[in-house]
């Protein structure tokens, strides 16, 4: 018990800081490294939610694969692009204003959710290899939205391959 | 990247990946140019849309030193010029005098002359097999080359005291007579390279990375290198059958029979063919060579001092990089009035922009490789 | 088992974060950076509910969440570099290439 | 006890972190006798000694090496990016290390039996790339850049054909989790190295270029990038560096050695010779015999030493084999000890033959070209893991489903397999001279012109 909230607390400061940090940081590079760092948080915090099978996904899919896209890209963009220009442009206003009403909304649609969601997360028997279920489910329960979800990345492929191309 | 595109002569290094031209410098201090050679590439992405060799490091103008030495003078210097094959370079110089003169070798100087210079072919191409592999990446042939060359070195130091700048032949003949041994030694390391040039072949002849790498790559045409004067196992690469030691024999050649190996396609891997084949070709003329070597004297009499008769000669040899020729003009004092010598790898060296262009930038280290140059003679 | 609102607030502070950086920053790249936090944060909420109620579909749909980002960053990440190759910039209010 | 934790809420965490200990003691110093090895069998692969100087046939070269890194001065180049630098190698080290949490030496030596087990190590061996590229990034380095980003693009790319070729082994196994992946071996009693051969030498190829190794060392060696992404490090840095490469050399073999070659069951553990009616069988005796071996070799190489001091080092190294000779043959007695001791010594054998290849094809190939290595990954690595991962997969349904012999049902699988890498070979075969792109595509910029 006492674990789980040890655990629960440095996670999630850990991925609130970086994401802040990232958002803030003016070198793009650092910003990805931070970036890298809240979805590690993140994916420890699916870990301490015993779903070992979606921390391994996440690690494997967002940190060794996408992210890996964005450093590419940001080193070969940014090779000779001078980096130091002004980073925040004259939105901020606009921002602060919209993160404060949604903020507000979202904490009254909490308080005034009463009993629904602040119960206590029930703990459940253990349930069985996270791995196993998780392929037991996706393939019988799931398989349409998971052909849908290949043609999407078959689409997202051929996108990026027609963009690379230097003469298209 | 202002639109307006200006072509300044400073080297605009602009670094985006992916967009135009770059220009890259590669040498004279690099680990693969074989010494001080300086290669700018213009780069279109990762291919080579043009080079451009930049030489001169080395030049220490031996032709210009060879107006104020006698004939016995400058034999020495000029082993300092292709420095690994250093006896083909003394032969060369020495029958070219002799031709001036109108002397001849005794026929037992003149079969010493050909066993010695055949083994230098053979360690000469044993360097340039080591290197060439080494650059590619396959860090093993290197020292099987070696250990054969140091068998040869050892041969050379018994008979002439000095393993690379022998000097080891004297205007007219031989200075030393052959120690005694010579022939079992020769004969010995004949016997057992058969066996050594397989094992090098078993590494990297069907070796499947080893094709990808230099087949068909930096590919020059039968007649490109006619056009732009190849000699050599670069020549005979490309479908030319011209060598020297069969067009016009010199020392004892005319009396052993060896094939002229030649390539279909002058493309890298058949230069490595062509290499290896003169190699066997080589300890074939050894070993006939070996079998009778004529006795007698060993220096013709041409006196002291040379005084060659005004005129002028060109002598040239088949030495391991390609023809190494010797112009030679004399006035009639003991010191030539100009040397001029035709150097193979400088001329080699002119096919590398014809090869390299197109290819990729990891390749030209390759192709540097098997065009075989040495500095020393590239800059004289 | 800790209550379901902490995670709840804790996506929602990434999410908000997510948001802040989308519209205040230039950078185009840094802007599709916060969109996967969005995605992350939301990928959290997710997790906590399935955990909840003890049953696997939450993660599935977290996994189908986690192909779309990559879908999304891949065809971004390629149209700024197809961009990039035009015109030497990567923020977002240089992108004006329809008015000369 | 502070916070009122109780002294068995600690007691799951003990073992495990005194295992993680262990190995991330013994890790440099094994590392470091790997190099001496790679050494030493280079050279006598090229008819040469290789370090015979310090210590008694350079047995304490890597002590040497160790301390020598340790006291070279650690330069930061001049407008490098700090943070970048200083965390490069750090994330190259501290990934590599993370990898041996899975890794299961023996019965009893696994620091954690994960049920996702592969598939963490091959996360954590994924996240390795970010220690190279912001290692080239952060040297400020046009060159180092380049490096950086050809070894993350062939990371990526043979980390598919990995990913794959271990799929077709899960098949087999059934668990993610590494011990169930041994016991599934065992149960099936028959590696799956013969099951799906394969898999095997697809996994053997792609772990070669995943740890920028023998033919597809391209980053550090491309002539004109020199040392690649490690140009700019020196001193401890740049060693930081080393121990990454060959800690993820161990990581891979460890995972080879468990999905393929029965991590840490004895060879040939069906068979049982019982030698004279005494409780062990024959090939039990082979470990503790292994190490009296190589006792018994040393101390003749210490008789031939020069010096005092060489033949006392020598005499020590011929102590630590007796020792371990001993524990071998005293473990034989106690059956409780005998499957976690001989586990780790078979574990680590396999792990050692498996580098021995390694080494091997790093002395005797050349290094492919970047474009060529990329095609191999692609176009022919990947579509064969592909075809032989549906094979396996089909003859299993026919093992199961509708009763075929194992073996038939995988020969069959192998054989169309075959076909189709000979297919996807001759594929290969056909563009492999460079093209050369048509005269007039090339702008005719002469020699003159660049002056």
């Amino acid at each position: 018990m006492m674990l789980d909230s040890i655990l629960f607390y440095f996670f999630a400061v850990l991925a609130v800081g970086s994401a802040i940090l990232m958002v803030t940081r003016r070198n793009a590079v650092h910003s990805a490294v931070f970036l890298i760092s809240t979805l590690l948080a993140t994916a420890g915090i699916f870990l301490q939610l015993q779903a070992e099978f979606l921390f391994v996904v996440q690690i494997i899919l967002y940190v060794g694969g996408i992210m890996v896209l964005f450093v590419f890209v940001i080193m070969l963009v940014n090779l000779d692009v001078a980096v130091r220009q002004m980073k925040f442009n004259r939105q901020s206003w606009v921002a602060g204003l919209l993160a404060l009403v949604l903020g507000g909304l979202a904490i009254v649609v909490f308080r005034s959710g009463g009993g629904a969601f602040n119960l206590m997360a029930s703990p459940v028997t253990t349930m069985p290899p996270n791995a196993e279920q998780v392929g037991t489910v996706l393939f019988q329960k799931y398989f349409l939205p998971f052909e849908i979800a290949s043609i999407l990345l078959l689409v997202a492929m051929i996108g990026a391959v027609v963009m690379a191309k230097r003469k298209i | 990247m202002d639109p307006t595109r200006h072509n300044s002569t400073t080297e605009i290094e602009t670094t985006v990946l992916g967009a135009d031209e770059i220009i890259l410098n590669m040498g004279p201090q690099h680990p693969s140019t074989h010494g001080v050679l300086r290669v700018k590439l213009k780069l279109d992405g990762e291919r080579v849309a043009a080079s451009e060799c930049i030489i001169g490091y080395l030049h220490r103008g031996v032709e210009k030193i060879a107006e104020h030495r006698s004939y016995q003078q400058f034999a020495p210097y000029v082993d300092r010029m292709d420095y690994v094959a250093a006896v083909s370079n003394g032969l060369g110089y020495c029958e070219a005098v002799e031709k001036l003169l109108g002397a001849e070798a005794p026929p037992r100087a003149r079969v010493v002359r050909t066993i010695l210079t055949e083994l230098q072919r053979i360690a000469s191409h044993l360097v340039w097999l080591g290197t060439h592999a080494l650059d590619i990446g396959a860090l093993t042939p290197l020292f099987y080359c070696f250990r054969e060359r140091e068998e040869i070195l050892k041969i050379f130091e018994k008979y002439c005291g000095a393993r690379l700048t022998t000097h080891a032949f004297r205007i007219g003949g031989l200075q030393y007579e052959t120690y005694d041994g010579f022939e079992e030694e020769a004969k010995r390391f004949c016997d057992d390279f058969a066996h050594r040039i397989d094992e090098y072949e078993t590494l990297l002849t069907e070796n499947r990375i080893w094709l990808g790498r230099t087949k068909g790559v930096g590919i020059l045409s039968a007649e490109d290198a006619i056009a732009l004067a190849v000699s050599g196992p670069v020549l005979r690469a490309s479908g030319v059958k011209w060598d020297i030691r069969k067009a016009a024999p010199y020392a004892a050649y005319a009396q052993y029979k060896f094939e002229i190996p030649v390539g279909k396609t002058g493309d890298t891997y058949d230069r490595y063919i062509v290499r290896m084949e003169e190699m066997r070709q080589s300890r074939l003329i050894c070993l006939q060579a070996i079998e009778n070597i004529p006795t007698g004297a060993i220096m013709a009499r041409i006196g002291k001092v040379l005084k060659p008769p005004p005129g002028e000669v060109y002598h040239a040899i088949e030495a391991p990089k390609g023809e190494l020729g010797y112009y030679i003009v004399s006035d009639g004092t003991t010191q030539p009035y100009r040397v001029r010598v035709r150097p193979p790898s400088f001329i080699n060296l002119q096919a590398f922009d014809k090869m390299a262009r197109g290819s990729l930038v990891a390749d030209v280290v390759a192709i540097i490789g098997t065009i075989d140059i040495v500095l020393g003679e590239v800059d004289r | 088992m800790l209550p379901v609102s902490y995670y709840i607030y804790l996506s929602l502070a990434l999410f908000i974060i997510g948001v802040i950086g989308v519209l205040t920053r230039r950078n185009v790249i840094i802007i599709l950076m916060s969109i996967e936090l969005i995605l992350n944060a939301v990928n959290i909420n997710l997790m906590a509910f399935s955990r909840m109620w003890g049953s696997v579909d939450g993660q599935i749909f977290a996994i189908f969440i986690i192909t779309d980002a990559a879908a999304e960053a891949a065809v971004g990440l390629g149209i700024i570099i197809a961009f990039f190759r035009n015109r030497p910039t990567v923020l977002a209010d240089e992108m004006d290439l329809l008015k000369w | 006890m502070p916070f009122g934790i109780t002294f068995d809420d600690i007691r799951p965490f003990i073992a495990p972190v005194i295992y993680a200990l262990v190995i991330v003691a013994v890790l440099p110093l094994m590392a470091g006798y790997i190099v001496l090895l790679e050494r030493k069998v280079m050279a006598h692969m090229q008819a040469r000694m290789g370090p015979m100087r310090v210590g008694p046939h350079g047995l304490l070269q890597p002590i040497a090496d160790a301390v020598k890194l340790l006291l070279k001065e650690d330069i930061t180049p001049k407008n490098a990016d700090a943070l970048m630098f200083w965390l490069a190698p750090l994330l190259s080290v501290t990934m590599a290390l993370l990898a041996y949490a899975a890794l299961p030496f023996g019965p009893a030596f696994q620091i954690a039996d994960l049920d996702v087990g592969l598939l963490f190590i091959l996360a954590i061996s994924s996240l390795g790339i970010y220690g190279i590229v912001l290692g080239g990034w952060a040297s400020n380095s046009h060159y180092s850049l380049l490096g950086a980003l050809r070894s993350a693009a062939q990371l990526v790319s043979y980390e598919t054909a990995a990913g794959l070729a271990l799929v077709s082994g899960l098949l087999l196994g059934g668990t993610l989790s590494m011990k169930g992946l041994v016991e599934a071996q065992d149960q099936q009693g028959v590696w799956f190295i013969f099951i799906a051969p394969f898999s095997f030498f697809i996994y053997l190829i792609a772990s070669i270029a995943e740890t920028n190794r023998a033919p597809f060392d391209l980053p550090e060696a491309e002539s004109e990038l020199v040392a690649g992404y490690m140009t700019e490090y020196s001193g401890f840095r740049w060693s930081l560096y080393f121990l990454a490469e060959y800690a993820n050399m161990i990581v891979v073999s460890g995972i080879a050695v468990t999905l393929y070659l029965g991590g840490w069951m004895r060879p040939l553990s069906a068979v049982h010779m019982h030698i004279f009616g005494l409780p062990y069988e024959l090939l039990d005796l082979l470990p503790a015999l292994i190490f009296f071996g190589l006792a018994a070799w040393c101390s003749k190489l210490a008789l031939r030493q020069g010096e005092q001091i060489q033949k006392l080092v020598m005499f020590l190294f011929v102590g630590m084999f007796l020792v371990l000779g001993a524990v071998m043959a005293w473990s034989l007695t106690s059956p409780s000890l005998m499957p976690g001791i001989h586990g780790a010594f078979w574990f680590i054998v396999k792990v050692l033959v498996y580098l021995y290849g390694f080494l091997w094809f790093r002395f005797t190939f050349p290094r492919y070209r970047f474009d060529q290595l990329m095609k191999l990954g692609w176009q022919f690595l990947i579509p064969l893991a592909l075809v032989n991962l549906v094979m396996i997969g089909i003859a299993i349904v026919l093992v199961q489903q509708s009763g075929w012999p194992l073996a038939i049902a995988m020969i069959a699988a192998n054989v169309v397999t075959l076909i189709v890498a000979f297919w996807l070979v001759r594929q290969g075969d056909k563009p492999m001279i460079a093209v050369l792109p048509a005269e007039d595509e090339l702008p005719d910029v002469g020699p003159g012109e660049i002056r």
